[in-house]
């Protein structure tokens, strides 16, 4: 005990000298990074976290164009290879160089990785040219290469290879099995991991010989507590515990403006959120003017502004803007008069009674929006019998459809629209994985065939058309009901500019971060 | 005496076994682990290959047989979402939940105790009936709502000016209302001092001292009005007794009848239904860690709830049946102990 | 001067808003090392008068008026703490039932010892001593592991003994004994009267017996009150109140003995029963009970006369008196 | 006055239950004590006002198609931006907040007293068997206890709630969500009860008067709900009156599993649960005016029990 103590005045002076010039940053997000193992899971956390602590070959930036990160340049050989010229000079974490050969590593474990392949497997291979240059060959002509190679963060080989202590291969990917990867990191990132309590907190100090020296960051030394109440997580910022916070919940906006020691920041989001109309459950549903009924009542403005206070941009399709798909003169139809008149039309005037589910704890007031929609669609007659669940029970209920009028979001990992249609749309087919969240089983051959064309189609331009018809035809067909893309919120104290290192993916790239004293 | 200590033991085991069947028969009711585990666009084949590599597809008999087998050998499995085994997830949580609940029991003692002897003494004096009444509000305010008073009173801070504020007196008045905060409102801080095993104590440690305070006032704002009224309520009918009336007729000093006589008289009760209130505190711990996210068992519990991390709701319910086995055996000694009357292994077991 | 004299004691009940009178002016006065036995049915506030003389009297009680002088000393106009000093140290009390009298999670020896220490600036093991002193003196076996038992441990006679010790530790003047050997069988009530006796005599303490035992009070005392409904209705010296009681209700006291019943026959009641506090007749308060009643009794409220050396509240005693004196004058 | 009289006779004498309550202390004392009548006053007005919720509350906050989502968070009527039509303007949905009050504090009274009378009477029973009989049947009882114990009314809820999904489907939930509640909040905390008793029965056991009825061929049953019972009155009150409380609060975090009332139906504890976001950003009133009524209401039925248990409590007759 006395060793221990003594220890802490000591790392107290030590620290408190080093304190003087170097900055320290206290980060808090809802939750904190699953695992240190950046291809075991596909999710916003882990991503964020490989921004800190790798680097990818390109990022998006603000305009949703790509930025050169470690491959300085690129160029496309032919319809199937894309090259990319790497960066000279990059070290990793470990001290190892960066050479091609860690970038080839790292595809192919991608392809090895459960949530990771999806997204590449319409490439076949990547083959280094030479020490600084790598080709990525698609099986067939493939229009979303760049989007997918930004998912390439170059792991640095040599660490991750041979056996751990207990005999496992350093490389292996297993879920929640305390692999090599996921205890430790070598990245070319512009921090390293110091130490890590998980659920606790996750301490990072700067990398001394970061590859990109323009960076403006100038945060030594960054502590990431994951705060998971909402409530707390506002205060923590309020009261000065810490400098920047994210997610920030519609409801504490007004009171983080309001306060002169802090700053907010907010920007459209990509993630749509939307109600699926069971056909094969409901009669009513297979009929369209129903459907384009329950689209009528639904005002999804007083949502965005009355719920949301304002913090989500109303939609009537799936992709938001700066997607390809996206259709500017398709916008959201409230009327309530016109809605009764369909309801009539289509003979259902008395309406029926219909089950509806929704989660509670996974999107921004998925509870609240759920009772709202609930009393929009009583006032043409559809009475509706609401339950809402935590995302750990209402995942397995939705798996079974066991409700008329489910809620779902979905972001689309490559941003792009004909994720969106692939995954919530297309005809539910077991074997492809097509229309695997369509829980209205609304199927449209004719919009399917499209989206598979543009799937193909490498001319930007003309797959942007395709996937904007795509969109008119769901629009006309009612195939769903859109409410509103949310938006996101970060919040910090005003010496914190975190205004230009944010963007619309919400991965903040806080290497590049600068902290004013 | 140890003939009791070893059927404690037993039921000890037989509580944990009973409470392991139980959990382990609404695990279907909890959510699918793998959702969480991985990410949303993950195909349901890829799905299905996890879940069968994690023998989650196996008849509950066999994972059963498997999870017993194992729990016999000390290993009470795998967490999934910290991938370590659970019991070490808990007791790397615990000394944080065991702290708190430590805190609160001291600030109860310290402030149920005066207070419910002097509303004893003097039950019709105006300072007592307010105690009481504050105490019965503080009873039906759900600690959500006091912890995040506390919060906004003694972190943040409220400046309120209901006085003129250019008179000096009014300026002085506000100042005397508004709080200007800065107690810090979450987490355990970052000078804690390593103990032994995973036990980092906040004790020895101002920062970590501070980061105590308002957790542990809001843990304790729940039990403190039951105990308030507890020992009031039997320390009146104590003082009824003949032997407190033959402790005067001795001219014994009031303050030594009161905190000597009485008190250990009245404490008798108040130990084994507080005993019992202390057990549920555990429960309480879920919610005042959830809002000052205090790294302890309770908000490691709920995150397991949300994230369906079966195998440590099983592992936690287990230990909190220990737990409650242990405090009741605990309260059942200290009793015999403070109780002459009771013969510790007989009357008693 | 006596060592103790009480006048005109007051004392009432606040109950449902009105004041019941439970004491209603009595005087009595006891010599030092005097034995004084007071008597009367349950109810009659013979345990009243006991506590009231320390003012021990729970909340709803209180001493609406009269004087308690004790050895010069006035004690209704102490404050509690001057009373503090005197009650343990002066005038020492011994409770009717041992099992309830002791705190059961105190040891013997505590309670003993912090009955000296609260009068006496003396270390635990002087304290100690006195109190093994105490214990022999009350002839209890093996005394030093009393010290350490707790109250449960021993039986009530043995009990009672460790009582009267405390009562003892400061050599008091005066012992107020309420009923002391009710509790106890009968074996042991005959040892526990004997030793209290004796003890008075060799230390030469007042004793106040409050009990409805007239065997007991007939051994024990030298002179006797009777009470009846908060009122001293006949007292004098104990051989005259046994053997020639003169107030009707002492008389009925008397036959009521089973020793005096023809065996075989029902044994002799005073019809009816104690009134209760709050509806007690006006004049005499025995008088819907007793024999002699006549139409002054149920008006006037008795005064003392005395006779021989007894004092009698009684008309129909105070008529004959008069009626001899005339007689005699005639 | 002493020749032989009938029971019956005796029986005719005593005063009929009414003119012995009329006369007994607990009128008497109810009278005198101007705290105690205040509070039952306000206990029915409230419980009066909740049940009748349908006759006066301005609007019917279930029927789904009076509620507007653009009047949500209106403040009350006296603030200024609030709305006549809305006394004590409205929640985050846009219902009527005073009318939801009332249909919400009927269920939470519902649930409350419900759930508090299941855990006394288990309590009770538990409590009794194991602190008289001892031995196995007390060690049994004790280990059931510390099983149910370490199963917050979290976990118990969800046990429930999954046997009710299995038997029933899970969209019927809304019809039977109450009497769910009640058993589930009865269930999870009937232990605290059955501690305080059997602590206080092994208290009261080792006394003379058990024996003594022991003596006189009393059966079990009788000593223990006659003799025993009565003497552990005074921890239950406090008990009690806290577990009223408790199980109020409680129904609002179980509504959040999805276990609770529906969403669509919110119960008093629900509206000051779903309140909490809005206290620090502004719409302070849909928690705190929900959480006033809840903290009278409480404070009310703790004063009341207070009062009982003086006035139940021989020992301590105060005059």
């Amino acid at each position: 005990m006395k060793k221990s103590i003594a220890a802490l005045v000591a790392g107290a002076l030590l620290s408190g000298a080093s304190l003087a010039h170097a900055t320290t940053l206290r980060v808090a997000y809802d939750a904190d990074p699953v695992t240190m193992d950046i291809h075991e899971q596909l999710s916003g956390g882990i991503l964020q976290f490989s921004h800190m602590v790798f680097d990818p070959l390109l990022r998006w930036n603000k305009q949703l164009g790509f930025d050169p990160r470690l491959a300085s340049s690129w160029e496309r050989i032919d319809d199937l290879t894309m090259r990319f010229h790497l960066r000279e000079g990059v070290t990793f974490h470990s001290g190892n160089k960066m050479t091609a050969k860690d970038v080839v590593w790292t595809f192919n474990r991608l392809k090895k990785s459960g949530d990771f392949k999806a997204i590449f497997e319409p490439f076949s291979e990547m083959k280094q040219v030479d020490d600084y240059t790598v080709d990525l060959i698609s099986k067939a002509p493939y229009p979303l290469t760049l989007n997918a190679a930004t998912y390439i963060f170059p792991m640095d080989s040599k660490f991750y290879s041979g056996t751990d202590k207990n005999g496992h291969p350093k490389d292996e990917i297993k879920k929640s099995a305390n692999t090599f990867a996921s205890r430790n990191e070598s990245g070319t990132g512009p921090f390293k991991v110091t130490s890590r309590q998980q659920g606790v907190k996750v301490e990072f100090d700067r990398f001394a010989d970061y590859w990109d020296t323009e960076s403006p960051g100038n945060v030594d030394h960054l502590v990431l507590t994951p705060i998971k109440e909402d409530a707390t997580r506002v205060s923590a910022l309020l009261s000065g515990g810490v400098g920047f916070i994210a997610p920030v919940p519609p409801t504490d906006l007004a009171r983080i403006k309001s306060n002169p020691d802090t700053h907010l920041v907010t920007m459209s989001g990509t993630r749509i959120i939307l109600f699926h109309m069971n056909e094969k459950r409901v009669e009513a549903f297979k009929d369209k003017r129903v459907r384009q009924a329950i689209a009528y009542a639904i005002n999804q403005e007083g949502i965005a502004a009355k719920i949301m206070k304002g913090f989500a941009t109303p939609a009537a399709q799936l992709s938001p803007e700066g997607y390809a798909g996206h259709d500017a003169d398709l916008a959201p139809r409230y009327d309530v008069a016109k809605a009764r008149e369909l309801m009539k039309e289509a003979g259902y005037e008395d309406g029926f009674t219909i089950t509806m589910m929704a989660p509670n704890n996974r999107y921004v007031n998925d509870d609240k929006i759920a009772q709202a929609v609930a009393a929009m669609l009583s006032r043409i007659n559809i009475r509706v019998d609401l339950k809402t669940l935590p995302k750990a029970q209402y995942w397995p209920a939705y798996d079974e459809r066991e409700a008329d009028m489910m809620m779902v979001g979905w972001h689309s990992d490559t941003e792009d629209s004909a994720n969106l249609f692939e995954f919530l749309t297309m005809c539910p087919d077991a074997d492809t994985g097509m229309g695997q969240y369509n829980a209205g089983n609304y199927c449209n051959p004719a919009a399917d065939a499209l989206v598979k064309k543009a799937n193909l189609e490498t001319d930007p331009k003309t797959r942007a058309t395709e996937l904007q018809q795509v969109e008119r035809m769901l629009y006309d067909d009612a195939a769903f009901i859109p409410l509103h893309w949310q938006d996101l919120a970060w919040a910090s104290r005003n010496n914190v500019e975190i205004e230009p290192i944010l963007n619309v993916m919400n991965f903040p790239y806080l290497g590049d971060l600068v902290v004013k004293d | 005496m140890i003939a009791f200590l070893i059927q404690r033991l037993w039921h000890a085991f037989l509580v944990m076994f009973v409470i392991s069947l139980i959990s382990f028969s609404i695990k279907g009711s909890l959510g699918d682990p793998v959702r969480e585990l991985v990410g949303q666009s993950v195909s349901v084949e890829q799905r299905n290959l996890l879940r069968e590599e994690m023998g989650l597809n196996d008849p509950l008999p066999v994972q059963y047989g498997r999870f017993a087998w194992d729990a016999l050998h000390g290993d009470l499995g795998q967490s999934y979402f910290y991938s370590k085994p659970t019991l070490d997830v808990i007791v790397e949580h615990m000394p944080a939940t065991l702290e708190l609940v430590l805190c609160a029991s001291l600030i109860i003692l310290l402030f149920s105790v005066p207070v419910g002897v002097y509303a004893a003494i003097r039950p019709a004096s105006w300072l007592a009936k307010t105690c009481m009444g504050i105490s019965v509000v503080g009873i039906s305010v759900p600690v959500f709502l006091t912890a995040i008073v506390l919060i906004q009173l003694f972190s943040i801070g409220v400046h309120i000016t209901p006085f003129p504020t250019d008179t000096d007196w009014g300026t002085w008045l506000n100042e005397l209302i508004s709080t200007d905060g800065g107690l810090p409102s979450f987490g355990r801080g970052n000078e804690l001092v390593h103990l032994f095993g995973t036990w980092d104590t906040g004790f020895f440690s101002v920062d970590g001292l501070l980061h105590l305070l308002l957790p542990a006032a809001s843990l304790a704002s729940i039990m403190l009005p039951l105990f308030i009224r507890l020992i009031r309520s039997e320390m009146l009918e104590v003082l009824q007794s003949d032997y407190v009336r033959f402790a005067r007729a001795k001219g014994i000093s009031p303050g030594r009848i009161y905190f000597l006589h009485a008190l250990k008289n009245t404490m008798l009760p108040v130990i084994t239904v507080g005993g019992v209130q202390i057990g549920t505190m555990v429960a309480y711990t879920i919610l005042t860690e959830t809002v000052f996210q205090w790294p302890g068992m309770g908000l490691m519990f709920l995150e397991a709830i949300t994230r369906s991390d079966i195998p440590l709701i099983v592992a936690y319910l287990m230990v909190v049946g220990l737990i409650f086995v242990v405090t009741n055996t605990l309260v059942d000694l200290v009793y015999g102990l403070v109780n002459p009357t009771v013969k510790l292994t007989g009357q008693h077991a | 001067m006596a060592l103790l004299d009480v006048r005109q004691l007051d004392v009432r009940f606040s109950s449902r808003g009105k004041a019941v009178q439970a004491l209603r002016g009595i005087d009595f006065s006891l010599e030092r090392g005097e034995r004084l036995g007071i008597v009367g049915e349950s109810g009659a506030g013979k345990s009243v008068a006991a506590f009231s003389i320390l003012n021990l009297i729970a909340h709803p009680g209180f001493i609406a008026g009269g004087e308690i002088t004790f050895d010069g000393h006035h004690l209704n106009r102490m404050s509690e703490r001057q009373l503090r000093k005197i009650r343990g140290d002066r005038i020492a009390m011994i409770f009717q039932d041992p099992m309830m009298t002791l705190n059961p999670v105190l040891t013997l020896g505590a309670q003993m010892i912090e009955c000296l220490k609260a009068h006496r600036r003396i270390s635990t093991r002087e304290a100690r001593q006195i109190a093994l002193d105490k214990l022999n003196l009350v002839q209890i076996p093996s005394p030093e592991r009393r010290l350490d038992q707790y109250p449960h441990e021993l039986s009530g006679g043995m009990r009672q003994r460790i009582i009267i010790a405390i009562a003892l530790l400061l050599d008091p003047d005066l012992i107020i004994a309420d009923e002391p050997t009710t509790a106890l069988d009968v074996t042991i009530q005959a040892e526990i009267m004997a030793l209290l006796t004796e003890l008075c005599d060799t230390q030469n303490v007042a004793l106040m017996l409050i009990t409805h035992d007239l065997g007991v009070v007939s051994q024990v005392t030298r002179r006797t009150l009777v009470m009846y409904a908060g009122r001293i209705i006949e007292q004098g010296p104990t051989r005259e109140i046994i053997n020639d009681p003169q107030h009707p209700y002492t008389q009925g006291l008397l036959d009521a003995l089973p020793q005096m019943a023809t065996p075989g026959e029902r044994l002799n009641q005073i019809p009816g029963a104690m009134p209760s506090l709050n509806n007690i007749p006006p004049g005499c308060a025995f008088n819907p009970r007793c024999t002699f009643a006549t139409e002054r009794c149920t008006r006037e409220v008795p005064h003392f006369v005395s006779t021989g050396g007894t004092q009698v509240a009684c008309h129909m005693v105070e008529a004959m008196l008069a009626k001899e004196k005339a007689h005699d004058t005639v | 006055m002493s020749e032989e009289t009938s029971t019956a006779d005796l029986r005719a004498q005593m005063p009929g239950a009414w003119a012995r309550f009329r006369k007994s202390y607990l009128l008497y004392s109810f009278k005198r004590d101007p705290v105690a009548q205040l509070c039952l006053l306000i206990f029915i007005i409230i419980t009066i006002a909740a049940f009748g919720a349908p006759w006066w509350a301005p609007t019917d906050p279930y029927d789904l198609t009076g509620i507007d989502i653009m009047n949500s968070e209106l403040p009350p009527m006296w603030l200024d931006g609030g709305d006549a039509a809305f006394p004590l303007g409205t929640d985050a949905q846009g219902r009527d907040l005073l009318s939801t009050i009332l249909y919400g504090t009927r269920v939470s009274l519902l649930i409350g007293f419900g759930a508090v009378a299941m855990q006394c009477v288990l309590g009770i029973l538990f409590g009794l068997l194991a602190g008289y009989f001892g031995g196995i049947i007390d060690a049994t009882l004790m280990r059931l206890a510390d099983i149910q114990l370490s199963f917050s009314t979290l976990m118990v809820a969800i046990l429930v709630g999954a046997i009710v999904k299995a038997s029933f489907g899970n969209l019927m939930f809304g019809q039977v969500a109450l009497i769910l509640l009640i058993l589930i909040i009865g269930i999870a905390e009937w232990p605290q009860i059955a501690r305080t008793v059997r602590a206080s029965v092994l208290a009261e056991r080792s006394k003379e008067y058990v024996d003594a009825a022991r003596v006189m061929g009393f059966r079990a049953p009788r000593i223990m709900f006659r003799h025993l019972l009565p003497n552990t009155l005074s921890p239950i009150f406090v008990i009690a009156t806290v577990q009223i409380a408790n199980a109020i609060i409680s129904e609002a975090a179980l509504s959040f599993l999805g276990l609770g009332m529906p969403e669509t139906q919110p119960s008093l504890g629900s509206l000051i649960k779903s309140g909490f976001d809005y206290i620090q950003s502004g719409a302070w009133w849909i928690t705190l005016i929900p959480g006033a009524v809840l903290v009278v209401l409480v404070l009310v039925i703790n004063l009341l029990g207070d009062w009982l248990r003086d006035v139940m409590n021989p020992r301590l007759h105060k005059g």
